[in-house]
This record gives structure tokens, sequence and C-alpha cells, in this order.
């Protein structure tokens, strides 16, 4: 720091700079408490408090038993703390005659996410890729009708939907069941991936055309390996869907595969009963826990994901 | 053979009441699957109606006693149990008979009825009243009058949830008790729209106002969020069903000590006779079909209805009992109950349509102080004329 | 010549492509029989009196005469409109300030980014139990103030006609913000960072080059986004049940929720369908054109 | 024999007709280079040839074959493209056999195939890498021995090497010129690149708007245009244009161009055309315009100010102005001109190239 | 008085060390040129000089005063990126006045400098269109022009034209060197194009791994590059190297270079260094070699075969085989050579470099 004059190798010293020794030197000083760093850190806890409240509330509750909740002072924290209510939630509450808590919907509710993700996701990739790069004749129309169908209400199409199944003899079948969920992530998920495959350098497919590759192979080896970043984010969104589906999931399956979120209501919603508040709260936690998870470990890929697809939209 | 059967009985006395009927059911060597869904009737409605429709149908399922299934029968979806009702003479065993005409479609039987809930109950609190320095109110009208001293109190002078069938009820619990049968009559089995615009409405109206001012302040949105205001003596009272008595007793309240009950608002001592009734959709398999006969016989046996109702809170269908087990709000209701004193459930009398339609109103009417009673009477009876 | 003699004929449009459009098959079958097929369905039921089942009994117009009559169906939409309106400008707003706030080079980003996220794991029947006790006087946000000191703090969203839909616009955004903020958030990492250079040789504020040149470059992200949140305000139903089942005095009340309510509670298919009708024909109206605009015309991506 | 033959070819995108009415006939073994400007249809036309776009009209014959609506594998070409299109995610072997294992050839004979590209290509240390892992001249090597491995009658380039830095490019360019020496088939290249095209090309077509200006050996395009777009198009810096009137009867007689206060005469310039306009515009390359003493020898020759020196290492190129007219010409990298100074430069009409100005044609 | 001066700056990324305690005086109203392959720290250290980058240590000056910790916006510079980074929303107009109206410069004088610049740029008529509705080098007129209109004394190209195509290239080449003679200004221009550099320069600095390796006119660095990575870098077709040992006698007693079975007299070698190590390099450019008649007058000759003709309109480069090695020679754009022929080629010594095989610094 100290012989700077040294330095001054490339001769043209005319006019030396006055305060080349003493002024500022090296990397600009940040305060950690800048004005910017405040402000930024401010709101952000600030507004992560905000989306923290209800969940605090929820832990809070979870962990008190009845008569504590019967004080009504949600926000205070739990006095005995007891587990109770999570055992009870996981193991033994009961949906009219099954005692066994949210733990019987759960295997259903994979048996029935896991199929409907992976379903609904091969059908609306495909879609996306033929949408981006096989554009025929009417393939907009269609889109353009998928996405206006993103609008509808779900309870709207019930109906239909209970006759179609009807008439194609899968009502009341994993299958069936799996088929609504296609249906209705059709919309969203594909237009995400027919973004994504519109990104994907258009050279890449002519060149697997010129090789010789048909259309599916084109999709398996060439466009799906390139995608993952995609099928996470649809997974994100799908196994949310799903996962959280009350309706369908009631409606087209039969008590033995109910799912989880079936349990979820049931304990939630016994309306000519007590409420059991703490229940309640931990049975939503539990049920949230899956997605949450999956939330965790793809959140890097999330990001990723979508904007390589959502960029150039 | 196993037989589903849909319901939506799922908190814990009413699982315990189901557990009833599935032990005898078990019994008679069949197997009861149980596919409860919570959320009441508008939850689990439509998933039995979709499923019946589906041609995926159960086994048998729960609808209220009244009209809802009624097209289900006309589509000739439902089971027709004729010969049963014949076989087991329920003309005679069921009281009071129009439970069974709710149950009968051109002549044939289609549905067991199974209970009877009543809507018409005023429960108070005495320890709010005791605070307020006023006598516990014996009718309306003392409620009424008691009001301002509850609200000076810092109390809310009557709880009612957010939730639009509770005003419904209320105002429905309001009619007989203020107009009469008859007049309840006219206007719900008649349809009579000059009635529902007249002057005994105009009553029921203004009793309805003063409601709508004493509950001005309860901000809960469930029913037993309300009862339990009532309970812990922060409101003065609740117009609700007997099923609330479940409520007291978990709480460990006992009646005339803790809480009293005034059937008909202790005005008109009338019940209502609303309940639930099981439906069996026609199978192809035989032997289910065969399962089918069973259960509705044995939900009908004598035996089963006493524990079934009294898991439930609720009154047999059967006079031919022994219901020494009831509590005293529960034998008020059956002295009532034998004295004849019955009014058909709005269930019974009107279409979930026209239902819907007076919960709209009601809700609206009871949450908007500036509706007058008149303008609210004027709608009322515009939704009356129009229904069916 | 020698090759000019054997001239080729366009073989048959239909068999070109084959594969894609047999691939395309279940998306054709879905916009077609599906979407287009229900609501050509529900369009005609809502003809009917169909009640607890559809039935093809026709009478006129009366079901939208009825509809259009009915208060509620009035009350539903103008919610609709404030929330929707509300919803779609603070979703935006917030998700976007949000994810500018995230890309400024934090620590613990993606701390913040799964707690801004996690709410969109819930389910509503609960998270609607939980706000509404947030936003119940008598033991939550006002109950805490009250009882610090500030005793005539009034904050009872769900309880007050006026402003309910206010408060179901707070879970509502509580729940959704966090998707939109990852989406935009994805869209700022693809604006090119000589692009931020440029504004800041130029010596343009941070929040002005945000407004003037980075939201008008991340139009695809915003779009992808609002077709999200639209077709979520669309159908918000679970939302308004799980939280004021449409109260107080129905104040709170939506299309979706009277569409279900008459379907299903009120057993009158028939003004269900209408009113679904209803709710199709403006998102129609408003989507189609745009659908078209943005997907179709031929370009590419 | 034509290996690749078209015939009105047309295509539109819906409303804009990029091709119009295209026809050309490519020689077996012929290096053919389309060039042109941006959006003129060079690689519409690759995308056509290939069966990536279905043509609107017309036929395309590979080989004597009506190809016209056959499926891009069935046509026998290789395509390498701009961007290189690597498959991303295989490794460079997993690339080159891809289009092979399409065509279930035998295991073995797989690697052979890819063993020789390999080798002609130099890439045999890098067959286990992915192409994220290649440098850019890495990449295109192996996109053109994806092309390699497959026994094709006709290459397609699209513009193969317009993402590379110059000295990537000179060297690749001498590697596709011993490639196509050693392999003899049919390559049809686009760049719009002139040097590129003039040292790559046994023909240049030249393309404009969806049209083919001029087809011809690069060294008659490069000194014969057939109009004034040819020649503007071609050289850079460009031809230097100079608007004047063609006038029959000079001090001695013969036909001379007249502009400003100069006259050019044209004795020596081999007219083609038997019109004589009167609006003419003269070209001259800058390389044929010699400067200094030399300057004095040549038929015509006048004094320019010297407005902006641009040495470029091997020679350096002189903006000057010719009577108010901007004027560029070469001179020797050594050379000692500077700005502002005044010297005198001259040139041989005879190498010089004349259009009608209405017409724009080559007289 | 130097305009820019940096002492000592030293960058990381995180553990990477891109620059490396560089120091650097530009003079004012210099055209310095930045020159180096991709990744050599470039834009890096433009960035430092823009503010745009935090440096690690060390002290950047701009027109005598420490800037070091200033904002990009008060350093008085203005700068111009690759890829042009022009507000896609905004019309032309509205970039080039969207900083000065954040400056709240009153109206009327926004009005006058955009219309300066538009008109020093040319580029009046297309102030109210998009810039995707721009070509290429339009859009690169108007990421100038967006520098040009806040008067700065600084100003910072990054690869301006490295998106362009030939011919727009060196058009626009020509326009940014004439609107350094107008404008005067400093100017520090980012390329990895050697004939940008070599036109442009007043003086060229070629950086490597973020050292500049040499820093002087263009003429002395094509001629007399201080290494032999600056040989190699410069010129396309690059230097012909040949490794070979250096012999103090020869025929006529001076120093020779030796390789294979050929040896060249160094006589007129000017050399530079003391030193004589064994080991040499030995590079002649491509241009510097005469071929035919010619080759015999000068100081080495010798025979060789033709391997590759590349013709590129005005002149053609060779691909020969000399003594078993690869050997780039240029002849004129008229050659008759053809491959496979024998020729004989010759240069001057005293026009090559020659380098210390160990350390690779010119002799
Ligand atoms: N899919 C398309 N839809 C509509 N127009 C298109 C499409 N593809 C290309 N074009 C238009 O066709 C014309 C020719 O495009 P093409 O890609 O063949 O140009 P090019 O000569 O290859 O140019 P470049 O040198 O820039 O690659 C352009 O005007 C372009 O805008
Ligand atoms: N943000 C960064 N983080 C880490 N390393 C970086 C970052 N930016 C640049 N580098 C590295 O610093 C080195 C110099 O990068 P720089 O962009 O200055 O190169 P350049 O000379 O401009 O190259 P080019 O000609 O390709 O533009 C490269 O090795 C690059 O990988
Ligand atoms: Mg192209
Ligand atoms: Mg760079």
């Amino acid at each position: 720091m100290a012989d700077v004059q040294t330095l001054n190798t490339v001769a043209v010293g005319t006019d030396p700079v006055t305060d080349r020794i003493s002024g500022p030197r090296g990397a600009k000083p940040r305060p950690k408490l800048s004005r910017r760093n405040i402000f930024i850190y401010g709101t952000l806890i600030v507004v992560a408090a905000y989306y923290l409240v209800p969940l605090y509330v929820m832990v809070v509750t979870s962990l008190k038993g009845m008569p504590e909740i019967r004080l009504g002072n949600i926000f205070a924290p739990p006095v005995d703390i007891t587990f109770e209510p999570w055992v009870k939630a996981w193991a033994t509450a009961c949906t009219g005659l099954n005692c066994d808590g949210l733990s019987r919907g759960f295997w259903n509710s994979v048996q029935i996410t896991v199929p409907s993700v992976i379903f609904s996701i091969a059908v609306a990739s495909v879609n996306g890729y033929a949408l981006s790069n096989w554009r025929f004749k009417g393939a907009d129309t269609f889109f353009t009708i998928l996405i206006v169908g993103a609008f509808i209400p779900y309870q709207v199409m019930i109906y239909p939907i209970v006759i179609l199944l009807r008439e194609i003899g899968l009502y009341g079948t994993l299958w069936g069941l799996v088929i609504v969920h296609s249906i209705f992530g059709m919309p969203i998920l594909t237009l995400l991936f027919r973004n994504y495959f519109s990104s994907v350098p258009e050279e890449l497919f002519k060149a697997a055309r010129v090789d010789g590759a048909g259309f599916w192979r084109i999709y398996f080896v060439i466009m799906l390996p390139m995608a993952l970043p995609i099928f996470v984010v649809a997974i994100i969104i799908q196994i949310t869907g799903v996962w959280n589906d009350f309706l369908f999931g009631v409606i087209y399956t039969k008590p033995d595969t109910y799912p989880m979120t079936v349990q979820l209501n049931n304990i939630v919603n016994s309306v000519q009963g007590v409420k059991e508040y703490n229940v309640n709260m931990a049975a939503t936690i539990l049920t949230g826990l899956v997605p949450l998870f999956v939330y965790f470990v793809s959140g890097k890929l999330f990001v990723r994901g979508i904007a390589a697809g959502a960029v150039k939209g | 053979a196993e037989l589903e059967v849909t319901h939506w009985w799922t908190s814990g006395g009413e699982a315990a009441a189901v557990a009833e009927f599935a032990k005898a059911f078990e019994a008679t060597g069949n197997t009861w699957v149980d596919g409860a869904i919570a959320g009441g009737g508008s939850t689990a409605r439509p998933v039995m109606v979709s499923r019946i429709t589906g041609g995926s149908p159960m086994g048998a399922t729960q609808f209220n006693t009244g009209r809802q299934a009624e097209e289900l029968v006309e589509a000739g979806l439902m089971r027709d149990f004729t010969e049963l009702a014949e076989k087991e003479n329920w003309k005679e065993v069921i009281r009071p008979a129009n439970l069974l005409e709710g149950c009968t479609v051109d002549g044939k039987v289609y549905c067991v009825p199974v209970n009877i809930h009543s809507w018409q109950w005023l429960w108070l609190s005495n320890k709010a009243f005791e605070d307020a320095g006023v006598p516990v109110p014996t009718n309306w009208d003392e409620f009424v009058a008691a009001g301002p001293a509850l609200e000076k109190a810092g109390k809310i002078p009557l709880a009612i949830g957010g939730q639009s069938w509770q005003t419904t009820g209320t105002f429905n619990v309001l009619i007989p008790a203020i107009a009469g049968k008859d007049v309840f009559l006219k206007v719900y089995q008649d349809h009579d729209a000059e009635v529902a615009a007249g002057p005994e409405i105009a009553k029921v109206f203004k009793a309805a106002d003063d409601a709508r001012r004493l509950s001005a302040k309860s901000n809960v949105q469930d029913w037993n969020q309300a009862t339990n205001l009532v309970i812990t003596g922060q409101a003065g009272g609740q117009i609700m069903g007997d099923w609330a008595q479940g409520e007291f007793q978990v709480a460990g309240q006992v009646a005339g000590k803790d809480y009293t009950c005034l059937p008909g608002l202790g005005v008109n001592e009338l019940i209502s006779t609303g309940g639930d009734s099981f439906y069996f959709p026609k199978l192809d398999d035989a032997d289910k079909t065969a399962a089918q006969e069973v259960l509705a016989s044995t939900m009908l046996n004598p035996q089963t209805q006493v524990a079934f109702n009294l898991k439930k809170g609720s009154v047999p269908v059967r006079g031919d009992v022994d219901v020494s087990a009831a509590n005293d709000c529960m034998k008020k209701g059956l002295d009532i109950l034998a004295k004849g004193n019955i009014i058909p459930d709005t269930n019974q009398l009107n279409t979930e349509d026209t239902n819907n339609q007076l919960n709209d109103l009601f809700v609206e009417f009871f949450k908007t102080p500036s509706m007058t009673p008149e303008e609210a009477q004027k709608r009322y009876a515009d939704i009356i004329a129009s229904a069916d | 010549m020698n090759t000019s003699g054997t001239a080729a004929r366009r073989p048959s449009q239909l068999f070109r492509n084959l594969n894609a459009k047999v691939a395309s098959i279940p998306m054709i079958l879905t916009a077609l029989m599906v979407f287009l097929g229900g609501t050509v369905w529900t369009i005609v039921y809502s003809f009917t009196n169909s009640k607890l089942l559809p039935r093809l009994k026709f009478v006129g117009l009366d079901q939208y005469e009825r509809l259009w009559s009915a208060p509620r169906w009035w009350t539903s939409i103008e919610n609709l409109v404030v929330y929707g309106v509300l919803s779609l400008i603070f979703s935006l707003v917030i998700g976007f300030v949000l994810a500018a706030l995230l890309d400024q080079k934090i620590r613990f980003e993606g701390v913040f980014r799964t707690i801004f996220l996690y709410p969109f794991a819930l389910s509503f029947v609960v998270t609607g139990l939980t706000w509404q006790w947030i936003l119940n006087p008598d033991f939550g946000v006002q109950h805490l103030v009250r009882a610090i000191g500030w005793e005539s703090f009034t904050f009872n969203p769900l309880y007050d006609q006026d402003i309910v839909i206010y408060g179901i616009l707070i879970a509502g955004l509580w729940q959704g913000t966090g998707l939109v903020m990852c989406l935009m958030l994805a869209g700022l990492r693809g604006i090119d960072e000589d692009i931020w250079k440029a504004a800041r040789v130029d010596g343009i504020p941070m929040w002005k080059t945000y407004l003037f040149i980075v939201i008008p470059m991340m139009r695809p992200v915003f779009i992808t986004t609002l077709v999200i949140i639209a077709s979520g305000i669309v159908r918000l139903y679970d939302l308004v049940v799980a939280q004021t089942s449409g109260g107080p005095g129905g104040a709170s009340e939506v299309p979706a929720k009277y569409v279900y309510d008459y379907m299903f509670l009120a057993q009158n298919l028939g003004q269900g369908f209408a009113a679904s009708t209803m709710m199709l024909l403006s998102v129609a109206i408003i989507v189609v054109p745009w659908a078209y605009l943005e997907f179709g015309g031929g370009k590419r991506g | 024999m034509q290996s690749v033959s078209i015939r009105d070819l047309t295509l539109k995108f819906g409303a804009l007709e990029v091709l119009k009415s295209l026809s050309l006939d490519i020689e077996d073994g012929e290096f053919l280079v389309l060039l042109g400007p941006s959006g003129c249809g060079k690689s519409t036309l690759l995308n056509c040839i290939a069966g990536l776009l279905d043509i609107s009209d017309g036929q395309i014959f590979i080989k004597g074959r009506n190809v016209t609506w056959e499926e891009p594998k069935d046509r026998g070409i290789g395509m390498v493209f701009q961007s290189y299109a690597l498959y991303p995610q295989m490794t460079v072997k997993g690339n080159l056999s891809f289009g092979l294992k399409t065509a279930k050839v035998p295991k073995d004979e797989i690697d052979r195939k890819v063993a020789r590209a390999a080798e002609v290509l130099q890439i045999e240390a890098l067959l286990d890498r992915k192409p994220s892992q290649l440098s850019g001249g890495q990449r295109q090597r192996v996109a053109i021995g994806r092309a390699l491995v497959r026994d094709v009658d006709v290459f397609l380039f699209d513009e193969p090497l317009s993402n590379l830095d110059a000295k990537l490019r000179s060297e690749l360019r001498v590697e596709i010129k011993r490639l196509h020496h050693r392999l003899k088939n049919t390559m049809i290249y686009v760049t719009h690149d002139q040097i590129e095209a003039l040292t790559l090309a046994d023909r240049i077509a030249i393309m404009r708007n969806g049209i083919i200006q001029q087809l011809a050996s690069p060294n008659e395009i490069y000194n014969r245009p057939v109009n004034l777009y040819v020649a503007g198009f071609m050289g850079s810096p460009g031809m230097n244009f100079m608007e004047g009137t063609l006038t029959g009867g000079g001090p001695d007689g013969g036909p001379q161009l007249r502009f400003g206060s100069t006259s050019i005469p044209l004795d020596r310039y081999p007219f083609a055309a038997d019109a004589r306009p009167e609006k003419v515009i003269f070209g001259i390359r800058p390389e044929h315009v010699s400067c200094g003493p030399a300057a004095a020898d040549e038929p015509f020759s006048a004094d320019v100010e010297i407005e902006v020196v641009e040495p470029m290492g091997a020679d350096t190129l002189v903006w000057a102005i010719l009577d108010g007219k901007e004027f560029r010409f070469r001179v020797d990298g050594h050379s000692d001109l500077d700005e502002g100074d005044h010297v005198r430069i001259g040139f041989d009409p005879a190498r010089a190239s004349i259009f009608d100005a209405g017409t724009e044609l080559r007289l």
C-alpha cells in the first residue's frame, strides 16, 4: 500500500495526479447497515413475518390442549406443550367409524398423486412439445380453448365429467381420477411446457429430424433430457394441486381409497360436534408436509426451470 | 356382503351413533363400509349424487328427511322398499306419520327415516342473566325485553353464527312461535304468498328485527362457536336445534342449573320433525341387494333405534321404544311429540332451491341493519310465490 | 431436363406429422370434449329448469332472468370485480417487489423464498380458519392490539360487510403471492445484465430502471403469471368458504360460490349453469381475443 | 448429372413470399455457396432442400429423385447448423452416433464410422466430452462430423462459421475445403461472409429477397457482377460507385464517362450489352486502384485528398475524396500516407464495372 | 495529461483473480484498443473503469480525479455494450433522452443534444422507431448515441461490432473512427477482432489472463511483437512459426537459423536483446513472403509445394509445405497458382520476428 510511485511504469506522468496516494483505494467500503440494506432486509423480514404469522398460529395452536385454546389467545405460546393433537391427527382422529386419522389417507394420496402427476405431466409435456415443434393446422385453436379452459370453475365441470367417465367406463376407478387431474392440470402445464420447448433452439429439433429421428424419438432422446428443470416446476405445481385436491378426490373415489385431504376435511369440518382446533392445525401441517418437502428439495431448480421456460413465453 | 354407507356424520357423538348401526348390521353377518364425508350436506350431497348418477353407487346413503332425493327417486335410481315396509308394518311403527310420507313417492316407499331432530329451541345461559341482574326469561318476549340489560352487562343477547343456514333456521323457528302452526303450514306447505305477505308474517319479521338487533354483536361463524358463547355466559341465548344439547353436555353443564331450554321459544310449544333418512340406490350385485334389505330393517329395529338415537341426541322414529335414558330437555321434546304438537320440517316442505333462496335473504337481512322488515318481507313473499 | 417430368403430387395433409397429431389426441379430446363440450353442455342446460339432475326441460331465459334479478349474484359480481382487480394488482406488485428484493444478491435468499412460497402448499380449509382467527376481533389482531393498550383499535374485516372482501384478499394474497414471486424472480433472472449496466451508466435510479425498462421487458413472464392469477381469481371459492362462508350477510359471496351453491346446495342445476355460463361468457370475451393474439397468428415462441 | 435440382420453388410464410419461383441446378460434387444479406431467404432455401419446411409450390430433386414430399431423413442429406445444434446432454460420440442408431445401423459399423469421422476431423480425443466442454471450433467440427458419419450425397451448411472469431474461422474454412476435396460430395453452403464465399465456392449464388441474382464462379461474380446489387454486395470494403453520364465522343473519340468535372475514358471497357443509356453508374474496386507514381501510368488518373487512413496489418485502406465524393483504395501495409495528404491515384477502366442507372444491369 | 489512469488494479471474483495488479495510462483524446482472447478480462477491466464492478484493490483516475469509489454516473463516462443493451420498449429518441430526462436536463436542451447526436450518427430518420425495428448497424449507432448525448470525457466500447456481419462491421468501423476524429474524446475500445484493433487504435493493449502483454502502436505491435504470444495473436492468417536453432557461423559468418534441412541467414535481422539462446522460434507473416520470380531476389528463398489455394477476392492465401511444415503466404488476387504446384518463395528475414523458445520473448 505504501510505495505506489513505483507502479507508475508506463512513463507518461507529465501531470501528476494530485491525490494519487491519499485518495480512495481498493474496494468501496460498504457498511453492513447501509440504508439500502436496512430497507431490503427490513422489508423482507417484515413481509416474512406477515407470511409466518399464520404458520406460527397453527403450530402454537397445534401444541396446545383444548382448554388452553378455549382461553382464546391465539398468539400466546403454549403453556403445556402437548403432542397429543399431532398423534391424534395422524393416527387416531376419527372419520365416521374409521379412527386412524390421516395415516390411512396418506398412502391413498400417494397412490393417487404419483400416477396423476406422472400422467398429467407426461400428457402436458407431449402437448407442449407438439405445440411448439410440430405445429399442425388447428393446433393453436385447440390451445386457445385449453387456455380458456383454465378459467372454468372446477365445479361446473363435475357433471359433464361424471357423464364422460361413466360413458367410457372409468368412473370410480383410479384411472378415472388420474384422467380428471390430467384434464384440469393440462392448460397451465401445457402453457408451461410449450413456452419452455419454444425456447429450445429450433435447430436442435431440425438437426434431429435430419438425423432421421421421428416424433417420439426426438421427444424422449433429445427434448426430455433437456427439460428436466421445467419438469421440476411442473411437478411442484401439479403435486401441490393433486395432493391438496379434495373435490375430485372425494367424488371420484370410494371410501377405502379416499385421499388424505378427505380425511383432513373430515377432521376439520365436523360441523355438528366440538371442534378440536389443535388437531385441525396439526392435521393441516401434516398434510402440507409433502408439498413443502418437494419445495425444499427443488427450490433452486424451481427458479432456474421457470427462467428457462417463461423468459421467451 | 359388503355394503358401503355414505353419510355426513363425522363428529364424535354422530360417529358413535353410526357405530351402533354398523354394529347391528355387522351382527347380521354383513360388512359395513363406512363412507363418511364431513362438511355437512353441502359437501357430501354432490358426492353422493355424482356417484349415483355416475353409475358407481354406494349401498346406502343418508339424506335429510324431505325432498332432497326426490329426483333421484323419480329417475329410477333408488330402490323401492314398499314390500319390506308392508312386511314390517312401517306405517304403524313410524311416528309421526309424516316421516314415512316424506319417503313415499307415488305410493311407494323409497327410504328409511332413522331419527327426529327439531329446531325449535331457545338455549339460555343462566350465568349471563345472573350477571346482567335479570331473571332468566321464560319466553321470547321476556328474552327480548331483557336484551338491553344483557347488552349493558357487555353480553351479546342473542348469538347467531354467521353461516346462512343458522339465520334461516332462526327465522323459521320464529314463524310457528310468533304466528302459529297454521301460518307456518300455509306459507311453507301451501306456499301461500298472500299469507307470506300478510300481517302475521309481518309480526314475525318484527320479531326477526328484534333478533337481528340482539344478535348484531355476535361475530362467530360456526354454530358451535355460538353455542360456546352461551356456555361461557358471554351470550344470553341462542336459537338452535336439539343437537346443541351435546355441546352443553360436553362442557359438563346441567340443564335447569347452568342453562335453560325453551322449546318453541316458550311461546308455542311445537317441535318440527326433521331428521335423517337412508336411501338405497339400485345395485346390480344380488348379494348387496339382499344386504340393503337387511340394513333397512336393522336401522328400524327397536334396539338399534334406541342405541342410535341416544348417542345421536335425537328422538327415535318409533313410538314403541324405551327412552328413559333421555335427559331433561329431550324429555320435554318427547312430551311435546307425544302431545302431537308437531310441524313438518322445512326440508320436508321446501325444495332445497327455496331453502337456499331463503338463506340468501335472511343472511342479508340479519347482517344489513339498513334493510327494513317490510322490504325483507316483500322479497320473502316473492320467494314463497315462486316456490314449488 | 431429366427430372422435370416426374412431378410429385402434394400428399394428403391429414397424414403429415401423423405422430404429432396422434400425440395431441389427449389435448384435442380435452379441448373439444371436455372444455368445449362441457361448455356447450353447460350452456344448453342453462336453458332448462334442471334441478338435482340435468333434464332437458327448456324454460327459455328464465334462469337468466332470475340470475340477474338475484341480489346475491350482483353482490358476487361486485365482489369478484373488487377482489379480482385488487388481487391482480397486489399479487403482481407484491410478487414483483419481493422478487426484486430477492434479486439484490441478498443472503438467505433460499430461506426467504421458501417462506414466501410455503402458503401455496397448504390447503385452504384450515388456512381459511387460521385467517378467520387472526382477523377475529375477539382473539385475533384487534384483541392483541387492544390488549397492548390501544383501546379504540378496530380491525375486524371478516365481520364488517363493507370490508369483508378485503379480509379475504389479505388471506388470498398470503396464499398466492409466493408463486407470483417465484415466476417474477425467474423472469428477472432472464434480463440481460448489460441493460442494468447501461442504466447505471446513464445514471438512472433503480426504481426507474425497474419501472420503465425491466417491467416492460418482462412481458412474457407477466402474461404467464397473469393467466395463472386470473384463472385463480375466477375460480375463487375455497378461500371464501373457509373464511366466511360468504358472510357476513352474503357480503363476501363470489360467482363460483353462487354456482356451487345453486348446483349442489339448492339443487337447482339450471340456475348454477346459467351463472357459470355468464362467467364463461365474460371470461371468453376477454380471453379468446387475447389468446388468439398471443398464441395464434403463427409466430413461434 | 445434377445432384440437386430445384424447380420453381415458392415458399410462403402466410402472406409473405420468401422464395419466389426459384430454380437452381447443382452439379454432382459441386461446392455451391449461397450468399446474401440477412433475411434474403438463404436458410429458408436450405430448409426446403432438407425437407424441414413444407414448400408452397415447386419441386425438389436430389440425385434425380423427386423428394419434394419426402421426410428429411429419406433425402440423403446431412445438415450443419449455424448454432451447431449439438445435443447438449449427449457426449460427442453420442452426438455422432445418434443418427446411425436411429437408422438401426449395427453397432460395430457405427463404431467404425464414428472413428473414421473423428479421425478426419481430428476430434478423436474429444469423443467422451459433452458439448459444453468444447470450444467453439471443436463444437463446429462435431457438428460437421454428425453430418459426415451418415454417408450422405449432399451436405447442407447453414452459416457454420459465423459464430466464431476471425482466427478460428479462417482455420475451419480451410478444413471444410480440405474435406470437400477428400469427400467430393455436393455441398451447399450458406453464409453472408464474402471471404468464405470467395474462398470456398465452385460457384456462388447471390440471393436477394428470395431471388437468385447471379449464379457464377467466384471470379466471375467478383470481377463481372451482373448488376449493381451484386457489385455492391461483393467486396469489403465495397466497390466505389460514381454516378455519371455516358458520352460518345471524348478528345480521342471513344466513349467516356463524365461526372462532376472528371471524365474517364472507356475505350478499354469491354461492353457486354448493346444498350448505351445516358445515366450510368461506374464502379471500381478499391484494390484495383493504384496510387503514387504507378498511378500516372494508368489509363485514368486523378488527384485526391486523403480523409482517413485505416491500417489493416497486411495492407492499408485509404478513404479519400475524389471530385467531392468518397473514394476508397487499398495500398501496401507499409504505406506512409497520412490524413490530409494529396496523392495521385489511377486505375484501368477495363477492370471497372458499369451499370445502367435505370435497370441497374451491367453494360 | 492523462485522461484515464489505472494504478495497480486488482479484481477478484471470489478466489479467481481476473485482473492482476494492472496499471495503465491513457492520454487525453487517445483511442486505446484492448485486444485479447475470450476470457482474458477485457470486459472486466472496462466494467471496473465504468464503476460497474467493485474493484478489489488499486485506484482509478479519470481526468486526474480519483473516482475509485464514485458511482458510474458521476465518472463522466459513456459506455456502449456488445449486446447494445437498448431499452427495447422505448423509441430511439426515448433511448437517447432517458438518461438526460432522469438528470432533469431542460427539455429544449435534451432536444438539442438528441438532434445533434442523431445528426452525427445519421439516425435522424429513425428517431421514432423501436429498437426491434432497426437493423444491427442502426442499433449500434443508437447505442453509441446514448453515450454521445451525455457529453462525457471517456467513451468505453465493449465489442460494439462483434454481433454484426462483415460488411456492416467495416462500415461502422469507419464511422467510429470518424466520430473519434470529430469529438476527440478518449476512447477505450474492447474487441477480439484484430482488423478493428489495427484500424482504429492509436495504441493497442494486448491482454492475456488479466495482464497486459504489450501496449504500443498498431504498427509496433504488428511488426515488432514483444513476445511469442503477441506475435501469434496478431494477424490473420497468423504468422508462420518455425522452431529452430540459432547458430553463429553460416557460410558468410553471420548468425543463422537452422531447422530441418533449411537454414535462414539472419544478418539483416535487427536483434533487440543481447541474449542468443540456442533454441528459438522464427516467425514470418504470410504477407511478407513473396513468391515466383520476385522470391529469388530475397535474402532467403526456398521451393514449396502448394496444398490449398484460398482466393479471397483482393488477394489469395496459399497454404504450402515448407520442409515438412505448413507455411502460408499471400499472393495477388489474380494469381494462377494451383494445388500441387511447386513454386519458389522467399522473404527478407529483417521483417521476421525471432523469439527465445524458453522465455518466449523477442530477441
Ligand atoms: N417461421 C417464419 N415465419 C414467418 N416468416 C419467417 C419465418 N422464418 C423466416 N421468416 C422470414 O423469411 C425471410 C427469410 O428468412 P431466412 O431465415 O431464410 O433468412 P436468411 O437469409 O437465412 O437470413 P440470415 O442471414 O439472417 O440467417 C425473413 O424475412 C424472415 O423474417
Ligand atoms: N461475475 C463473475 N463471476 C465469476 N467469474 C467471472 C464473472 N464475470 C467474469 N468472470 C470470469 O472472469 C474472466 C474474464 O471475463 P471477461 O468477461 O472480462 O472476459 P472478456 O475478456 O471480456 O472475454 P470475451 O471476449 O469473451 O468477452 C473470465 O474467465 C470469466 O469467466
Ligand atoms: Mg439464416
Ligand atoms: Mg467481454
